[in-house]
This record gives structure tokens, C-alpha cells and sequence, in this order.
């Protein structure tokens, strides 16, 4: 079966600002089905490693395939969850530490709906995309992020 | 017309990039995972030790899976976005 | 037992906006052991009613009783999740639909707490404190709102 | 020295501030919770089909709980915030 659908950008070059975040809930006050917004955001944190101490993140991806992969996962949340709106957006290249590198936005008309999906969406984003951070430590090494 | 003498481009990413010191490598005479595997292990014995999935046009392949001509394969390591 | 606890003011006047959510996730990028954050947002939802269409909530609560409670359920929030920071806003007075009237926020080193933390956070902050929501209709009636 | 004589102070909210037509009202020789519901009742009848808690110094009072003099009454309709 051909698919003919066009996946949404969800990529950012570098962080999330916070201003886009204010931006993208303002976007929503037009909908006013809405009762619920539940919001995930990523943010780099500056953990210790024994080789050094984590100043920033660089993100990379197989972008064609993470594109169909998010699309593939939006879609199910959508059959899953009643929603309004569903917005996903990863950073690549450098994030430092203490700056977004995931925006995850669910909407619906009842709080539980958001909540539930915000959470499934996460973790499938995490477990499913072809999306790596190397880890840039202080001490001019890398790691490669692991995620639990 | 023999497929085995195929010429697939392999992109790799992450550590696997690092490892391999590339991020796009072309191989001769694939045409399974397991031809691929043995290729790459002959060629970089220390991905041996390293986890990594095998994508076949952006679709995780299992087992032993064919690989067509033409195909845009992936070596993925685990994933660690977010 | 006495307690000497000063509860924290949750209220905010009217709507909250969203460059005052900016604000607070931004006020965050100093604390990098935090790896994430969830965010709840409840919005003013222009229901029809039989009565007629809701065009705004006015907010009143038992204040000090609503500040005694929210500070206990923050303290029993604390205790249960391995928490960085939590923070609670609730309009007061008139709120337009499309516009925000909660903003509940948890931080965490991880994000399965700060997001559990949220939805605990949410549910009892609905069921527990003492703030009513009048649903002003553009019929000029109103209807008294009820929390499902 | 009757407690019974005890003035008590008693704050309306929402819908039941709504009905009652004043946020605060002074009722006098109450002492339980039983006796503050009757005289309540008597003096505004539609107050028995609706639901209300009621919070005696900002805590819920449950059964037929005594009223301490100097208390802060509250009467709370169902909590719709959020």
C-alpha cells in the first residue's frame, strides 16, 4: 500500500526557546474546545561522568526516517486519544546544559485525554526515533547519551 | 545479472559513524543482513562489540533479511534522543 | 501541632499568560540537574450549554483555606517524588474562554516523576481546593461550573 | 456561661454565597454542625436540595462535628476549580 502522506518537520536546529514554547501555547487560544494542555519538555542536564562533567548535547538523526517514524506515531496517538492538537519538536545539533531539547504538546477537551497521551507520546519519541546525543563533556571528551 | 555483485550505500550514525570513521561507507556483493554483518565485521572488527540495529529504507529490518537493490540502509545504534 | 509553614500564594489575578509560562521555564535553565519538566495547562473551554454559550469563568475560592490546602498537597507531592521544583498558578476573577486559568508545573532529574508528579498534582488540585468556577453565558446568565 | 449563646460568624461561597445572597453571614447559639444545618435550613429552605461541606477553621468538619467559639464557618459547594 502506497502512502501518500507528507510528514511534519518536528526538527529544530539548536534549542527550544522558551519564547517559541509561549508562542506555540498563544497559537492555541483561538480553540476553544480546549480544556487541557499537557506539555513534556526535555531539558539537557549537566550530569557527571567519570570522564567529565556534561556541558551540552549535540543531536543527530536519520531524518528521513525519524520524520516517518514521528508521523507513524502521531498518527496512532491521534486513534488513540481523543485530541485537538499534538505538536512534537527535537532539537539537533548543540543544546547546552539547562536548555530544551524536546517540546512535546498534547491538547484535547478533557485533561485526562492530554495527560495520557503527552506521557505515551514521550516515551515512544524516546524508545523510537532515530535520534542520538553525544554527550560534549568539559573536559573536551564525549560520551554517547544512553537512555533508560 | 547476478544480485550478489550489487553496490549498496550503508549510512551509519552516531557511534557507529565515530567507529567507522564515516558516516556513509559503499559495499560490493550484499545482498542479505547477514552478508552485510559478516562485510562490516571483516571490515570493522570492533563493531562487533557494539549494539546496533540494520535499517532497510527506513524500516528496521530482522533476521535475515534480503536486501534489494537500490536500497538506502542504516546502521542505527540504540537510540538516545530527548 | 503547631505549624509554622507559610504557604506560598498559588493565585494570579484573571488569566495566566503564556509569556509568564515562558518566564518560569526560562527561570529554569539555571538548575541543570533537572532532565525534564511536565506542564499541565487547563483552558477556558467555551462549552454550549442549554443556558447558552460559555464566553468567560469567573474564579473565586476560600483563599486562605485554598493557600492551607495547596500547600499541603505540595508538601505530600514532594515527599512521594524525587522532585527539583513544583509550582502551582490558579486564576482568580474573570477568565475568557481560549485563555489559561492553571498552570501546574513539575521538574524533575528524570521524567517519569516530574510527570506523574503532575497528573497526581492536577486530580487533587481539582477535587481538593476550595475554588468555584462561574460560567458567565452570552445570554448573561451564568451557570455554576462542575468539575468532572 | 451557655455556649449556646456563642455568636458565630459563617462565609458563603459560590453558588451557596449565590443562594444565601450575602458572603457572610452572623448566626447566634450554635454550637455542632447539626445545630448550624437546622438553623440554615430554616432560614433558607433551598439550601436543603443543594451540596455543601462545611469547614470549620479551614478544615472540613465531618458527622456532627462540635463548633468551638470564635470558629471560622465556611459552607463549600463542590470544589470546581481548575
Amino acid at each position: 500500500m502506497e502512502t501518500k502522506r507528507t510528514p511534519k518537520n518536528i526538527f529544530v536546529q539548536g534549542a527550544i526557546s522558551p519564547d517559541s514554547i509561549a508562542k506555540s501555547i498563544a497559537n492555541h487560544s483561538t480553540k476553544t474546545d480546549i480544556g487541557g494542555h499537557s506539555i513534556f519538555l526535555g531539558q539537557v542536564r549537566s550530569d557527571e561522568k567519570p570522564e567529565g562533567k556534561v556541558i551540552a548535547i549535540d543531536y543527530s538523526a536519520y531524518e528521513e526516517m525519524a520524520l516517518e517514524k514521528a508521523f507513524e506515531i502521531r498518527e496512532a496517538i491521534f486513534a488513540k486519544y481523543p485530541l485537538s492538537c499534538m505538536h512534537i519538536y527535537h532539537s539537533l545539533g548543540e543544546v547546552k546544559a539547562g536548555e530544551i531539547c524536546l517540546f512535546v504538546f498534547t491538547s484535547s477537551k478533557h485533561r485526562k485525554a492530554a495527560m495520557d497521551a503527552c506521557d505515551e507520546l514521550v516515551e515512544r519519541i524516546k524508545a523510537e526515533l532515530p535520534v542520538w546525543g553525544k554527550e560534549i563533556l568539559d573536559s573536551e571528551n564525549h560520551v554517547w547519551k544512553v537512555n533508560t | 545479472m547476478e544480485t550478489k555483485e550489487q553496490k549498496i550505500s550503508v549510512r551509519a550514525f552516531g557511534m557507529i559513524a565515530e567507529k567507522i570513521g564515516s558516516a556513509q561507507i559503499q559495499l560490493i556483493g550484499i545482498s542479505t543482513i547477514d552478508e552485510l554483518r559478516e562485510s562490516l565485521f571483516d571490515q570493522f572488527p570492533d563493531l562487533k562489540n557494539m549494539k546496533f540495529s540494520i535499517a532497510i529504507n527506513k524500516q528496521l529490518a530482522s533476521g535475515n533479511a534480503p536486501i534489494p537493490a537500490d536500497s538506502e540502509i542504516a546502521l542505527l545504534p540504540p537510540f538516545s534522543g530527548g
